[in-house]
């Protein structure tokens, strides 16, 4: 029976969550292996690892999501089988997913009550469900609308969403699996404030993350995983960064960026009064005006859903829009036949795009032909006026994969088989690797582990000191800051101001980001 | 175009219609809990043929009943067990249950009557016949109403009064009880169903056994109420004409009702009016008998906007590749 | 990350699975009192026992090859082409057209005309369920059912009251002239000694199938057209994202699906009856689907599978010919195979699946 | 032995191939012996099915339906010690026996039956499909109905284009509804499968029906009120009872050589009268005669009395 030392006061109790020789293999896959763990009750312990390390899979194990190979489960001391999430719940597990798992055209609060529902009949359901949500919302500031449909919602709220349904089911050990990756530092904040809350009134956390800074601040214990393998074990306070960096990469990890000052050439970009309302009549950016200039990074910082996407996709060619966009000088087609992404790639404008699932890849494509995904028509591609040289390509895949160290380096495997981190390496590898005269990123190490972080970070700035514009879109402040050579701020379809990365703060970008204009910025 | 014959061109819609929207409703479960079904034709028809060969050996037509729904839920259920447990291609499966019905319907037909598939011809007990709803004689003279209550409304059987009924229901269940939660849910997310505590699996067989109790009752309608015995192939079509409606119904039970009345209207009425004389020459037969078609197309195309399906249609819920 | 050895997969599989269905076609034969074994060697000898036979089954295999293509093609765009019927009666149409009005010097420029004229009535009579999907969003799927009871009126009325000759009691064309018969497998390979039926049905259309097959390969698997038609079927965001018109791809695939169900045409209406007859495609539009689900959405499936079904037709007919089994036993037989192969394989993979993967993990400690 | 070829309505189709069946059987239960048999499935198996079956030394060989003219004529020639029969079809091989049916005739006298049973004034006709051997049946009937009632007014219904057009009873009901609601109160159904739909409707509506090529008179005693029967069992038999010295040629089935007519038995008695019968065997005598002449919609492909 572990010991823990926590605030002071001595307590010898069961733990809450006990994994013991647990192992899980998809097919050939070995997605763990032998792995067991010791989570105190009241603590929060954290789970790091390289992507494709196995973490989420272990957390889905102890869910039910998918069955264990071999292992035992023990919740507060006693074995306990988890043959499905029923059990897990029944056993007082709630788990927010990578993924979530909420029904898009269901509203906030039939998502919340699927499954757990009293009754046959939904309207007392509901109407209880409405009146408890409202109080979970008092009690850790949760504010969601309960009638919102889920796609209308933004991320962010999107996973306040699914922390609810874990509350609502009153789960007392509460796993969450990078619930950070798609949050703003001010949304993080918020959830960790209500995590400490949590912890405080006694429940077990367990928090997947790729964040070392968010495990130093929160967590009591952590653990790291490497190839299915639980490696070590440790209390927070014992360690620091850089050494879990270490155990979880297994080499020394840089984990700030190191540039040299940038030097800005002439205007590759140049954007005018750009506006653009979607599908449904909403007006998303609101007379947007900027330049990137070569050999510079510019970086967007701006809450999700304030216009950055639509910005993307404008200037990638799949979404209409009106206002001027030069390129070289060269006016950009914006609504007529030549503005799609074919032509904008013709014009020398690359794109790693916010979702790599949705947009970067087609997930049941194999590598190889992801690697020419966009250029497929680019001459060195062919072999003759009607046939694609495939020998080519496999050829120019392979080089790719192994000098931007994809893991595992075959290209015939599917997308999809890919863990997120190498799936983002993939792409990163085909836009810059066209050496492009302007490069729009988005999100570009969402999810990734801080092994290929860093990797693809170097990229960004290699490409940067070749003389080469950046357009960098990024909720993470943290790497707004550390890549851009100028920040604007987006707020709400316009651009509420620019600032220098050294003369600014994640303060004072964080009040911009919300909307709170500071003097001398025209809003 | 004189009241009456409105009034006859209605009753004959609502007939029609009738087996087109239980189908519908059947396919419309079936999809909503994300199994595509276009097995619908080959359910109708095994539906058909065992109603009418039981109810003909029985002299029952509740037996009848029975049997013919029978059938068809063991079809949801073969359907079931390729899509849901064995993660086929839901479309296959569909096909190859339309090819099994059109064979073995005549087959075991032949072996049991020896009259080529056919069943004998169904008459008293063997068959639904027509319930007068009350009043209707009394209120028959009253103008324009009384007409369309006991003409049109009244004198159908008992089966186009449950498939009517039915659309409420389904409404009702889909929207407004527990089941019809999960059931939604799964065919928009099953992982979320899931994670949830929900097993995916039975709500799917049971979307399977609703599915085959609706096409059942469509089929028991065809070979029991509107026709009097099983012909070789009777469903003719029907089956892709509701798979039709349920698309143009965008997956919804109100919008399935007018969907499949639309489609019977334009078939009675291409019954009614087929050569229209124009003196100089008479519009060709075959003109009128596409006309439905047709005008479906135009309707369609007239309406616009994309049928988003249920997300998770057509894939099995796969949770290791 | 192979799970089993492709042998396995593309060969083993699929057999399995067959001998599963024709074990159930003989418990069914059984019930109806008949011989199994007796029924089967009918069939095999019937249909594979003779050039006769395999005159018959490449016949029929032929028409499966264009409409399971057909399908297959629009698959790969994400579209369920349910319209082949439709298209191929059309298409038939179109070929009657170009042999009856067209004077032709050799059967070789009929051929190539016959295609053309299937392909181009085959494809426009796609087009405006394309153009609608493309346009207005309406299914294709309801288009393309209703198009084919349409295509039905149409050819109706047009074999009853138009090209149908004084007189003729069947609502069909007068017969194509003699320049444009198309040259039967026998008169194609008696020239280099090998002798084949001279009455089977199958002719040059065959290696026009084969063609299509070789063609579509190339077009959907070695073509940038075919390369942005399956990353479209994949994945409609991902496309646009990769500038991909959804317009063009909608469009092109299916016209290619019309044009190739159309051009089935040449086979049963030039190369078989040598006039277009009423139900001249009786249901090879349907049996498509099954072809192209069971071929994988693979040319080479495709022809695999459309072999299978060509045997099953001609060993059928052998069956109605020489035992009192009811042709509908043909039609339960094609079900069960279409089941087992196509929607109840994984009843068969995951077994041999775990077989293998337990050898392998042997094999490696 | 002989064999017979069932066109793809199948043998049990309750009319035109069940009629040749009924033929087959009465040959094989009176002498014993068996023949070779096949419903045809697929366009490409009529020739098929005849020359395996000439090949065979199946003789002779009957084949059902007009779609057979082109296989027969294809196969006919290779095998000139066989005798092939076709009903409905022709062929000028010269070892081919066709059998022609004057269903125009029969038709007629049904026509006949109608008018003077209907008390509207207003009959129907429901035809399978719109080809030219049912607009022969629709013609001809039109024909007796207008010689007996000149401002008679006659529905005319086709079923479908899809091969499903026979087999849809329910489509058979709905046309046959709509014929009633305008006034119609005898319906002759040349439809097949869809027919037994249209003789369903009409007894459970209480109006009369016609039923056609089989006996059908039984189906609803008392509601239906002939059937005009082409005897294509008689050929089938004859031909059978014929065997290996059946001559080539031409027959006509019409009403001359009773190879078309109408039902008469206990099922209809009721329903016709003295003056009906009269009038029947009037017309039948007068067309013998060739003192009327009823029009064939095949001879010219046009019907003076009726538009399709
Ligand atoms: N459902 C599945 N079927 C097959 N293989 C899977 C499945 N889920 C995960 N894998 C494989 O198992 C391994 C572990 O995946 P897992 O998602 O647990 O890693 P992870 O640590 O969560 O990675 P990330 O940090 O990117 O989320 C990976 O190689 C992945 O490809
Ligand atoms: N964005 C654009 N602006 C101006 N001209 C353009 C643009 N895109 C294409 N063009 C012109 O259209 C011509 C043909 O377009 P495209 O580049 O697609 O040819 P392609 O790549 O050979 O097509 P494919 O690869 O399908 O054979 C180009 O060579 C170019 O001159
Ligand atoms: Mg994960
Ligand atoms: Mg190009």
């Amino acid at each position: 029976m572990a010991e823990v030392t926590k605030g002071g006061q001595q307590a010898t109790v069961a733990p809450a969550i006990e994994l013991r020789g647990i192992s899980k293999a998809f097919g050939p896959v070995q997605a763990n292996k032998d792995i067991s763990i010791s989570v105190q009750p009241g603590t929060i312990h954290g789970i790091i690892g390289e992507n494709g390390a196995g973490k989420s899979t272990l957390m889905s194990i102890l869910y039910g999501f998918y069955k264990a190979d071999e292992g035992q489960i023990f919740i507060h001391g006693k074995e306990t089988q988890i043959p499905d999430s029923q059990a897990a719940i029944a056993a007082g597990i709630g788990m927010v997913f990578q993924h979530f798992k909420l029904v898009e055209n269901f509203s906030v609060l039939e998502n919340v009550i699927l499954g757990v529902e009293d009754g046959a009949m939904l309207k007392p359901s509901l109407a209880k469900a409405r009146k408890s949500l409202k109080s979970l919302a008092e009690e850790y500031e949760l504010h969601v609308d309960p009638d919102m449909l889920i796609e209308d919602l933004g991320v962010g709220v999107q996973q306040r969403v699914e922390i609810l349904k874990a509350l609502y089911r009153e789960a007392d050990i509460l796993i969450l699996d990078e619930p950070t990756g798609v949050l703003t530092p001010a949304e993080a904040d918020h959830l960790f404030r209500i995590l400490n809350g949590l912890r405080d009134q006694g429940k077990t956390i367990i928090l997947i993350t790729h964040k070392l800074r968010e495990i130093m601040e929160i967590t009591d214990t952590v653990s790291v995983m490497r190839r299915g393998e639980m490696t070590a074990t440790v209390k927070t306070k014992d360690t620091n960064p850089e050494h879990l960096a270490e155990l979880m990469v297994g080499r020394k990890v840089l984990l700030r960026v190191d540039k040299v000052p940038a030097k800005p050439g002439k205007k590759v970009l140049e954007v005018e009064n750009l506006r653009m309302v979607d599908d449904h009549g909403v007006e998303r950016l609101k007379g947007i005006s900027l330049n990137v200039r070569a050999g510079e990074i510019l970086g967007i910082a701006g809450v999700s859903g304030n216009g950055q996407s639509q910005l993307l996709e404008v200037l990638g060619g799949y979404a209409k829009a009106t206002g001027e966009i030069r390129v070289n000088d060269e006016p950009i087609d914006l609504t007529g036949k030549y503005s799609d992404g074919r032509s904008r790639r013709r014009r020398g404008i690359a794109h790693v795009p916010e979702d790599r699932q949705e947009h970067g890849l087609i997930m049941d494509f194999p590598a190889w032909q992801n690697v020419v995904f966009g250029y497929h028509h680019a001459p060195e591609y062919q072999k003759n006026k009607l046939l694609m040289d495939n020998a080519k390509i496999l050829e120019v895949a392979q080089d790719k994969m192994d000098r931007f160290d994809v893991r595992p380096p075959n290209p015939l495997l599917e997308a999809k088989s890919f863990s997120g981190g190498n799936q983002q390496k993939i792409v990163v590898a085909r836009e810059i690797e066209r050496n492009p005269d302007l490069l729009l990123v988005g999100q570009p190490t969402r999810g990734v582990d801080i092994g290929a972080i860093e990797f693809i970070h170097k990229q960004i700035i290699a490409l940067r000191d070749e003389g080469k514009a950046v357009l960098l879109v990024s909720v993470e402040l943290e790497e707004i800051l550390s890549l851009s050579d100028r920040i604007a701020v987006m707020f709400d379809g316009h651009i509420m101001g620019e600032r220098l990365p050294d003369q600014t703060d994640e303060r004072e970008l964080g009040l911009m980001m919300a909307g709170v204009t500071q003097e001398g910025d025209a809003a | 175009m004189d009241f009456l014959t409105i009034i006859q061109i209605a009753d004959s819609a609502l007939r029609l219609a009738t087996p087109l929207l239980l189908a519908c409703l059947a396919g419309l479960f079936s999809e909503r809990a994300g199994i595509f079904d276009i097995g619908l034709e080959g359910k109708i028809l095994a539906s058909a043929f065992f109603s009418a060969a039981v109810a003909a050996a029985t002299g029952s037509v509740w037996l009848g009943l029975l049997a013919g729904v029978a059938s068809s839920i063991a079809f949801s259920g073969v359907h079931g067990l390729a899509s849901i447990t064995f993660q086929g291609n839901q479309l296959i499966s569909g096909v190859a249950l339309n090819f099994f019905a059109s064979g073995i319907t005549i087959l075991i037909g032949t072996a049991w009557f020896g009259l080529g598939g056919r069943t004998p011809s169904l008459s008293g007990g063997q068959r639904f016949s027509p319930v007068e709803l009350p009043f209707a004689n009394a209120v028959a003279d009253v103008p324009i109403l009384g007409p369309i209550y006991s003409d049109l409304l009244s004198g159908h059987t008992i089966l186009v009064y449950v498939a009517l009924l039915m659309v409420p229901l389904s409404w009702f269940v889909l929207y407004r009880t527990r089941f019809g939660l999960r059931l939604r849910a799964v065919g928009e997310n099953p992982a979320a169903v899931d994670t949830a505590g929900v097993s995916v699996i039975r709500l799917r067989y049971a979307a399977m056994l609703i599915a085959g109790t609706l096409c059942g009752l469509a089929g028991v309608y065809l070979a029991t109420g509107l026709a009097a015995g099983f012909v070789k192939e009777m469903s003719a079509g029907r089956g892709y004409i509701a798979l039709a409606a349920l698309i143009f119904a965008r997956w919804r039970p109100w919008h399935a009702l007018y969907a499949t009345l639309l489609f019977g209207l334009l078939e009675a009425i291409a019954n009614r009016y087929q050569n229209i004389d124009l003196g100089t020459f008479v519009i060709p037969v075959q003109f009128m008998q596409a006309l439905p078609y047709i005008l479906t197309v135009i309707i369609l195309a007239g309406f616009g906007g994309t049928a988003v399906a249920p997300k998770a249609g057509g894939q099995p819920y796969v949770k290791e590749r | 990350m192979q799970k089993m050895p492709k042998w396995a997969d593309v060969a083993l599989i699929p057999l399995l699975n067959l001998l599963i269905a024709f074990v159930l076609s003989g418990l069914v034969i059984l019930a109806i009192g008949e011989n199994p074994i007796k029924a089967l060697q009918t069939m095999i000898t019937g249909a594979l026992g003779s050039t006769y036979g395999w005159g018959y089954t490449l016949y029929y295999a032929t028409n499966f090859i264009f409409t399971g293509l057909a399908v297959s093609i629009a698959f790969k765009a994400a579209m369920f082409n349910i319209g082949g019927e439709g298209q191929a009666m059309i298409g038939g149409l179109g070929v009657a057209l170009v042999c009856l009005y067209i004077p032709f010097p050799h059967w070789s420029v009929a051929l190539l005309f016959a295609m053309a004229g299937g392909a181009i009535f085959g494809a426009a009579w796609a087009f405006i369920p394309a153009y609608l999907q493309a346009r207005r969003g309406s299914h294709v799927v309801i288009t393309t059912i209703m198009f084919n009871f349409i295509a039905a009126s149409l050819l109706n009325y047009v074999l009853v009251n138009v090209l149908r000759p004084q007189g003729e009691m069947n609502p069909q064309t007068a017969a194509f002239p003699e320049a444009t018969h198309l040259p039967t497998l026998h008169e194609v390979l008696a020239p280099i000694g090998i002798s084949f039926s001279k009455s089977a049905p199958v002719n040059v259309s065959l290696f026009v199938a084969l063609a299509a097959c070789v063609i579509v390969y190339l077009l959907m698997w070695r073509s940038r057209l075919g390369y942005e038609i399956r990353a479209f079927g994949l994945s409609q965001d991902a496309s646009v994202y990769a500038g991909i018109s959804p317009f063009k791809i909608i469009m092109v695939a299916m016209l290619l699906s019309g044009g190739l169900s159309g051009m089935m045409s040449i086979n049963n209406t030039m190369g078989e009856a040598e006039r277009l007859v009423l139900n001249s495609v009786e249901g090879a539009g349907f049996i498509g689907i099954a072809v192209a689900l069971m071929g994988r959405n693979h040319p080479f499936g495709v022809l695999l599978a459309a072999l299978l079904f060509g045997f099953l037709y001609q060993g059928g007919s052998e069956l109605s010919l020489w035992t009192k089994i009811p042709r509908e036993l043909v039609t339960v037989i094609q079900a069960l195979v279409i089941l087992f192969t196509g929607a109840l394989d994984n009843m068969v993979r995951g077994p041999v699946e775990r077989i293998f993967i337990r050898a392998a993990k042997r094999g490696a400690n | 032995d002989p064999a017979i070829i069932f066109d793809l309505g199948g043998k049990f189709d309750k009319s035109f191939n069940e009629a040749g069946y009924n033929g087959a059987e009465k040959w094989a239960k009176e002498t014993g012996g068996n023949y070779l048999e096949i419903e045809l499935q697929s366009e490409a198996q009529r020739e098929q099915a005849l020359r395996r079956f000439a090949e065979t030394g199946a003789n002779p060989v009957i084949t059902l339906g007009f779609a057979m003219s082109a296989a027969l004529s294809e196969v006919a020639p290779d095998f000139p010690e066989t005798t092939f029969v076709t009903n409905d079809g022709w062929s000028d091989a010269p070892n081919v026996l066709n059998v022609a049916f004057a269903e125009h005739e029969g038709s007629y006298l049904a026509g006949i039956m109608a008018a003077m049973a209907s008390k509207s004034g207003t009959v129907g006709f429901v035809g399978g499909m719109d080809i030219p051997l049912i607009r022969k049946f629709g013609c001809g009937y039109a024909q007796g109905v207008l010689a007996t009632n000149p401002d008679a007014k006659i529905i005319s219904n086709m079923t479908g284009t899809t091969p499903t057009a026979w087999n849809d009873p329910v489509k058979g009901g709905e046309l046959t509804k709509a014929q009633i609601s305008q006034g119609a109160d005898v319906i002759y159904a040349a439809a097949g499968g869809t027919g037994l739909g249209v003789l369903q409707t009409a007894a459970d509506e209480g109006v009369l029906s016609i039923g056609v090529d089989s006996n059908q008179n039984y189906l609803h005693p008392g509601k239906v009120l002939t059937s005009m029967v082409k005897r294509v069992d008689v050929s089938v038999y004859e031909a059978m009872v014929e065997g290996e010295n059946l001559k080539p040629g031409v027959r006509v089935m019409d009403l001359a050589h009773e190879g078309v007519g109408l039902a008469m038995d206990e099922h209809n008695a009721e329903l016709v009268t003295d003056e009906m019968k009269a009038a029947v065997e009037e017309a039948k005598a007068k067309i013998i005669a060739g003192e009327i002449t009823v029009h064939d919609y095949q001879s010219d492909d046009t019907c003076p009395v009726m538009k399709f």
